[in-house]
């Protein structure tokens, strides 16, 4: 990569101030290199959605962003809070960054309605009525209102994956990050998690999205960034990435993507 | 074509009758053949088990009922002597019953341990049931384990006084058994949560405290409670047998649950841990709502089967000289007039034993298939 | 960006990240937690270990092992060295370790050998069998050990006396005073041929790893067991012989009080032998049984509809399958036995227990009598677990 | 629970308002809970006399059943008060083990019995045999060091729990069983047929058995050594259960003094006057203890009689 | 059943001697009568499919063959030899008919060569190169000979059941039996498990199948057999079974099985 830091700014929307910053950041699992220099700045209100190969780093990215992965070296700075060991700025951070992942990760022993309350009450220390409130309404934002009493196990997979959105926006987050929150899900199942995602991108919500469907990127990403190896290869507007791909690993890529599908 | 064509007359009357399975096929008959009489080695060994089965029965019953005496006038033991080998003296159980139940509680105040003994079935059966299985059962034991206590120890409420070296037999084991569970089982929490914590030096620790016990037998830890134990305590300061005994079988039992809840922790997914560390949870708040309700739940039966080993474990303090069941039974036959009726009582305090620990054997197996169904589902 | 060219990135590592002291930094709360439970946990160690000494000054109680090269004064019956209670407490103590690993090893093999059997019968389609070994496993799973044990060493004090032995053939006699058999007057003949049968065993394991070899290659099966057989039993035989065939069988003889000579198997022993199989035996036979249905019906199917004989099945398919998931249970089973081995003090085997005991209580050194029991059972405990993994490592080696 | 400290038994007793008292775990005659779970016995009186003479009230007692091995621990931490728990007195015993035995309560020594069937005449021929014998204790040492000076070989039985052991012997598993005299007379007592069992004459030790209490604390061993004395002067002076209030007017003035009538004996122990009235009140004289509990097992006096009998037993006047 | 041994001879091809014959097999399982009267025919290189609904014994039939299950009543006769408690007979038997099973059966703990060479090193007593040899030469028919060395839990379903078919034919059976071989499979693995199986069908071997795969049936069966209730209700060709089905039992199982795809 030879773009410089101000480089990749300026290709976001220019009006918002930055919502997330990663400046040459590095990343390594024992002695692999996972992460490379890989540097982006987000936009508030920007959508983001990340693509490349398997292994490309992708998830390790986004889970660096509310650090569940540790980077080693760079920085990340998310919503003016740079990520350090200090717990008190993770605290923060946590709180204004939702995360959706591929396997749902709803909590089995808790109601749809509790493991949407359990980090309002705890964390953001709400009266248990005014979270239900809030629960309720996101519930019905994602059109599950009526599940409410219900065990996660009860519920269809694309069900799931809407509870776990809600659950996420129940903390009032400014980001939301997905990784591959359709990978999971039978072909009838994807359709109506996208829907939900796209009308909360209508709403202007910041969001870096892990997907490889391509229809959605088209549709509601402001840019696109690919990942190969640790890298970020390429980034654009969907229609830049899609249509005139400068490199040969991103020409390869989107035949593999479109050739699977 | 119709030269191909099999015009059968099932065909022509799709209910044709079905023919019934040839007589040794079906029935009891059938069963028995099938599962006793198939093949001659088969058939050998159902006879020679058989034969054995039932010459063992006879014995036994001849033993134990049709020779038997059953109630012997105050200590009048001769009879009972002369029977010897051909008769069981359950006289024996008679006389000195209250005591193998009960040891050396005042003998008028035993109604006191009694209840003992059925507040703990309560508790066990309480705590069986699944509807029970929230937050409010750690209350239900607090109150009922402060009520045993109470009935216990009395001094309050017009209850007099009975000092813990009085106390015995079953309740005995049932008490150490229960509390050493309800005591052992935060220990356990702990080091279940630090043996799997990221800081090396609290890693180490616990796992040392469970390699070490793990690798001595129960009673030279019983051992080191009677006899060490005063030697580590400041001079003057003293810590009742029993109470000793009680802290060992905790130390104890907190190492293998410990292990148990350590299988809970890493059978659950990893995506449970990053869901709640995303939602900004606390580790003690992702610990407490998120991990251990469903580690716990999925570790219920080796836990049970834990608990079995437990009640059976303490027996040993029979070792150490404390009245429990066991020794209670075996102290019951030191007077010179019941000497030598040990089969008899070890036969019944098995019997009491086998009832506790098959009842919750059976429960944990039922748990087992049923939350393996639930999970399948 | 080619596959071949060597990024020259990627051949750096992670760097290390500088501590900063401060208290909302995860390493440096991590450095205080640790360092606040290791002192709290050494001080208390600290202020026991404090109160002992003091606790042992004040009641003048000696300390050290000393006392290990002095004279124990203690009779013990079974000894497998030489013993005399003129021997030092060390010897004592060697000669009670010996009788615990003598219990545990004999243990551990009946009871795997029972267990399995058991195991077995409950799988069988024979009903009753099947039922019966259901309620044996059941029964002794439900009763303590250590009640079974005192029930078990009270029947066989109902044995007659050494006067009314039972005495079912020549030189064999069971009585209260346990079995006697006959045994041979061992002279150095006997030492070769047991040399002999140690290295027949050897040789039989490498001749059918040879006879293995050499039907991979020709296809020809060669039969194991004759010449096993030949080398295991003959060779000795051969070697006894040339040694001038040395026979003077010590037969078991009622002189004064009891049977003099001959080889006996104590009541004691034999409790404990007899109560730690049959209870361990209920366990493993547990273990076979989930270990044997571990492994899916379809296996046998496949393997029987290749033309394979049910021996073969067993051997080539379904052992090395069901061993993978018994070996790691079976491991705390063999531990459990060797830790069980201890209630041997109350029924007066005399095993490290026992003896640990009688020295500290005549010494009045409970501190290293209770150290000394511990150290060898965790170093008994420890060679277990290690022998059984790398067992256990092996065999998942062939696995995958 | 006050524990009691070395230097003031008494007033820990007092403060506690009952004496505890370290007994064996179950040893017929000397202590032993009953089928109402009640602890009866030689030994346990003395626990009880002890009571009686702090409080004026026997029941005031507390009965914790020691092994061998952990008597001594228990009383040097202060679990128990004082051991009337058939221990041997020993010159090491008494020096290194933070205890002060007060008074021999019972002249013991170690003998032999075996089947009278087995034709034994003497320990002498018991070359050969197997012994049952207890661990840890002076009996297992004192049978070494008697074969050992003899040259005689034998095969040990070693358990610990008593109840094994003697069903061991009785059911033949032992040919002689060896213990404290006093315990195998009653053992013997106990069997089907007395006769059947032998107690061979040679008596191999001398067991002084003795009440014990902590170190240091000679107020409090005056108490149970003066309890032991007052129960033999009071056979010897003929006072019993039943007649100690008669007694109180028995012209004597030794048993004047002895029953506080004068003298303010018990002021100088640290108790009340009247002391010895309600301990012989309570369990009665040496002489009634020992037919109580002793005699039904078939224990003879012997050394135990008085020294106005022959015996052992001798009480330094009360004055 | 109306027809002798003779004529259900004549309806196989005439010119081959006579693989498998079936003559009035009964068996029951308990008191459930599972086949009644089952008469059946196969000739040398015949391949025969069998359908039915489920439960209609199908899976019994082909296991009575091979000596799976025993049957109780009437006679199995296969290459000349009878089927009985005799242990040798069971022995030739089984060296002749080779069974593939819905499941795959593979043997876990061995490798895919070694799960191959087990038979004939062990029943065959061929010498261990040889085994090899020939086990190469049928993985290579089957198309996965790159995986000889790796365990079938590193394969995929449907080259797991192309590994078990190599596996049968590397004991150079007569007969193979297939119960169901493709049901567990996902749709592109069927295929390629299909062409093997039409592959092997076109070399001559003796073949009887049980699959609901009407494709395969038309393209390479010379009998399908109808089951329902344990007995063969019908048996043609696959062009007068499907297009002129005589039983309303068969036309109402084509209208499911059709339905269903
Ligand atoms: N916890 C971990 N320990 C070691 N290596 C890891 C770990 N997590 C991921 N990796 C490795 O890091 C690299 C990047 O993984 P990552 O999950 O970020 O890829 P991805 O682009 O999300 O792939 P996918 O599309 O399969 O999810 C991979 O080579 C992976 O094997
Ligand atoms: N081992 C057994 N014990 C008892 N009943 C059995 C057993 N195996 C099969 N059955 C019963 O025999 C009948 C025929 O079973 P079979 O498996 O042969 O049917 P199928 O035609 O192969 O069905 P599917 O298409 O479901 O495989 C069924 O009713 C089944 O429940
Ligand atoms: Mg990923
Ligand atoms: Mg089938």
């Amino acid at each position: 990569m030879s773009e410089t830091l101000e480089q990749i700014a300026s290709a976001a929307r220019t009006d918002a101030p930055p919502a997330i910053l990663l400046d040459k950041v590095n990343k390594w699992f024992g002695a692999l290199h996972v992460l490379r220099d890989v540097s982006l700045n987000v936009a508030l209100g920007e959508r983001l959605v990340v693509c490349g190969p398997s292994g490309s780093g992708k998830s390790t990215m986004i889970r660096c962003i509310n650090r569940l992965e540790t980077h080693q070296e760079g920085r990340i700075v998310v919503n003016g809070i740079e990520l350090s060991d200090d717990v008190k700025a993770l605290d923060d951070i946590r709180r204004e960054v939702g995360m959706v992942f591929q396997s749902f990760n709803l909590f089995p022993h808790l109601t749809i309605l509790e493991n949407c309350t359990l980090a309002p009450i705890w964390v953001r220390r709400m009266p248990k009525a005014q979270a239900e409130e809030l629960a309720m309404e996101y519930l019905t934002r994602v059109r599950i209102p009526e599940q409410a009493k219900k065990y996660p196990g009860q519920l269809s997979g694309g069900q799931q994956q809407r509870v776990a959105i809600a659950r996420a926006l129940c903390m009032k987050p400014k980001i939301m990050l997905f990784d591959e929150p359709t990978s999971a899900l039978d072909p009838e199942m994807i359709k109506e998690v996208l829907d939900t995602m796209v009308s909360l991108a209508e709403d202007g919500m910041t969001m870096i999205c892990v997907t490889h469907e391509m229809g959605f990127a088209r549709q509601v990403a402001d840019r696109v960034v690919f990942m190969d190896r640790g890298e970020i290869v390429e980034m654009g507007t969907p229609a830049q990435m899609f249509e005139s791909p400068q490199t040969e690993r991103l020409k390869l890529f989107l035949s593999q993507i479109l050739r699977g599908h | 074509m119709s030269d191909l064509t099999l015009n059968t007359p099932a065909a022509a009357s799709p209910e044709a009758v079905s023919r019934s399975a040839p007589l040794s096929q079906v029935g009891l008959l059938g069963w028995a053949r099938a599962n006793l009489f198939s093949g001659w080695l088969n058939t050998a060994v159902t006879l020679v088990l058989a034969y054995l089965l039932i010459r063992w029965i006879v014995g036994f019953a001849e033993w134990g009922i049709v020779n038997a005496i059953w109630s012997v006038p105050d200590n009048q033991t001769q009879a009972c002597r002369d029977l010897k080998g051909t008769g069981a003296c359950w006289a024996v159980i008679a006389e000195k019953h209250r005591f193998i139940l009960f040891g050396t509680y005042p003998f008028e105040e035993h109604w006191r341990p009694a209840l003992c003994v059925l507040l703990f079935i309560g508790l066990y059966v309480v705590s069986a049931m699944r509807r029970f299985w929230r937050p409010v059962l750690g209350l239900i034991w607090a109150v009922v384990l402060t009520l045993i206590g109470v009935l216990m120890w009395g001094g309050v409420a017009g209850l007099s006084y009975v000092p813990q070296e009085r106390w015995g037999g079953l309740v005995i084991t049932l008490i150490l058994a229960t509390f050493g569970l309800a005591f052992a089982f935060p220990l356990a929490i702990l080091v279940a949560l630090g043996r799997r914590s990221k800081l090396p030096a609290i890693k180490a620790l616990c796992v040392l405290y469970v390699e070490l016990i793990r690798g001595v037998p129960l009673i030279s830890l019983l051992f080191m409670a009677s006899v060490m134990f005063p030697l580590f305590l400041p001079e003057g300061m003293n810590i009742d047998k029993l109470l000793r005994a009680q802290i060992a079988i905790i130390l104890f039992a907190g190492a293998y649950l410990a292990e148990v809840v350590r299988g809970g922790l890493q059978a659950l997914p990893k995506g449970q841990y990053e869901a709640a560390d995303a939602l900004g949870l606390s580790y003690w708040q992702k610990t407490g709502f998120i991990i251990l309700p469903q580690a716990l739940r999925m570790v219920i039966p080796p836990l049970v089967n834990t608990f079995i080993g437990f009640f059976k474990d303490t027996s040993l303090v029979l070792i150490i000289g404390i009245f429990d069941l066991l020794t209670a039974g075996k102290t019951a036959i030191i007077e010179p007039a019941w000497q030598g009726f040990g089969i008899e009582v070890y036969i019944t305090v098995g019997a009491i034993y086998f009832v506790f620990c098959f009842a919750m054997s059976k429960y944990s197996q039922n748990l087992e298939a049923e939350l393996n169904r639930h999970r399948r589902r | 960006m080619s596959d071949s060219t060597i990024d020259p990135r990627s051949l750096r590592t992670p760097p290390r990240r500088p501590l900063r002291l401060s208290w909302s930094d995860e390493r440096v709360r991590g450095i205080v937690w640790q360092v606040l439970v290791v002192g709290l946990v050494g001080s208390i160690v600290w202020w026991l270990w404090s109160n002992t000494v003091h606790n042992l000054e004040v009641r003048r109680i000696a300390t050290g092992f000393g006392f290990l090269t002095r004279e124990a004064g203690l009779p013990i019956a079974e000894h497998v060295i030489d013993y005399s209670p003129t021997d030092t407490y060390f010897r004592a103590l060697m000669v009670g370790l010996l009788n615990t690993l003598k219990v545990a090893i004999v243990g551990i093999i009946l009871a795997t050998i029972l267990g399995t059997l058991i195991g077995i019968a409950r799988l069988s389609k024979n009903w009753l069998l099947a039922k019966l070994a259901a309620v044996y496993v059941e029964v002794i799973r439900d009763l303590p050990l250590l009640l079974q044990l005192l029930f078990w060493y009270a029947i066989l004090q109902g044995l007659p006396g050494p006067r009314q032995a039972i005495h079912p053939m020549e030189g064999v006699f069971l009585s209260n005073r346990g079995l006697k058999l006959p045994w041979i007057e061992w002279q150095d003949g006997h030492s070769y041929a047991l040399l002999m049968l140690i290295l027949g065993a050897v040789a039989t394991w490498l001749y059918r790893r040879q006879a293995l070899a050499r039907q991979m290659r020709d296809g020809r099966p060669r039969p194991v067991w004759p010449v096993g057989l030949g080398l295991t039993l003959g060779l000795p035989l051969v070697v006894w012989a040339a040694a001038g065939a040395p026979w003077t069988v010590d037969w078991p003889a009622l002189r004064g009080f009891n049977f003099q000579g001959g080889l006996n198997v104590s009541p004691e022993y034999f409790a404990l032998l007899l109560g730690l199989v049959l209870y361990t035996a209920g366990f493993i036979a547990e273990i076979v049984r989930a270990g044997i249905q571990a492994v899916a019906l379809g296996q046998w199917e496949a393997a029987q509809a290749l033309g394979l004989r049910s021996g073969q099945v067993l051997k080539l398919i379904v052992l090395p399958q069901a061993l993978r998931v018994i070996i790691p249970p079976m491991t705390s089973q063999y531990l459990n036995i060797t830790k069980n081995s201890s209630l041997a003090v109350a029924i007066g085997y005399q095993d490290i227990v026992s003896i640990a005991n009688t020295t500290l209580n005549q010494t009045g050194q409970a501190i290293e009598g209770i150290a000394i029991i511990m150290l060898v059972y965790l170093t008994i405990s420890l060679s277990i677990s290690l022998f059984m993994n790398w067992y256990n490592a092996r065999i998942a080696l062939v696995e995958r | 629970q006050a524990p009691a400290g070395a230097a003031n038994t008494l007033d820990a007793v007092r403060a506690r308002g009952s004496l505890i008292c370290g007994v064996n775990t179950g040893l017929a005659g000397f202590a032993q809970p009953d089928s109402q779970g009640v602890w009866r016995g030689f030994d346990a009186d003395y626990c009880r006399a002890v009571a009686a003479a702090i409080f004026g009230d026997p029941n005031k007692v507390r009965f914790v059943p020691t092994t061998a091995q952990v008597r001594f621990t228990a009383l040097q931490s202060g679990e128990v008060d004082m051991l009337a728990r058939n221990t041997t007195w020993t010159l090491s015993r008494d020096t290194s083990l933070g205890l002060d035995f007060t008074a021999t309560n019972f002249y013991d020594g170690q003998g032999f019995m075996v089947k009278a069937s087995a034709g034994v005449k003497s320990a002498k021929e018991l070359e050969g045999a197997t012994i049952c014998v207890q661990p840890g204790t002076t009996t297992e040492q004192n049978l070494t060091d008697w074969a050992r000076a003899n040259r005689i070989r034998f095969t040990p039985v070693v358990i610990e729990r008593l109840e094994e052991l003697l069903s061991a012997y009785v059911s033949g598993r032992c040919d002689a069983y060896t213990t404290d005299v006093s315990g195998l007379a009653a053992t013997r007592s106990a069997q089907q047929r007395p006769a059947d069992h032998l107690i061979l004459p040679d008596i191999i030790s001398k067991e002084p058995l003795a009440l014990g209490v902590r170190q240091g604390d000679a107020r409090f061993a005056d108490i149970t050594r003066w309890v032991h004395f007052l129960l033999l002067s009071a056979e010897e002076f003929g006072i019993t259960q039943a007649n100690v209030d008669q007694m109180a007017n028995d012209p004597r003035p030794e048993v004047q003094r002895i029953l506080g009538k004068n003298g303010g004996l018990g002021e100088m122990l640290g108790l009340q006057n009247g002391w010895a009235v309600n301990v012989l009140k309570a369990v009665g004289n040496y002489g009634e203890l020992f037919q109580r509990h002793l005699v039904p097992l078939g224990i003879q006096r012997g050394p135990n009689a008085l020294w106005t009998q022959g015996g052992l037993q001798f009480s330094p006047p009360f004055r």
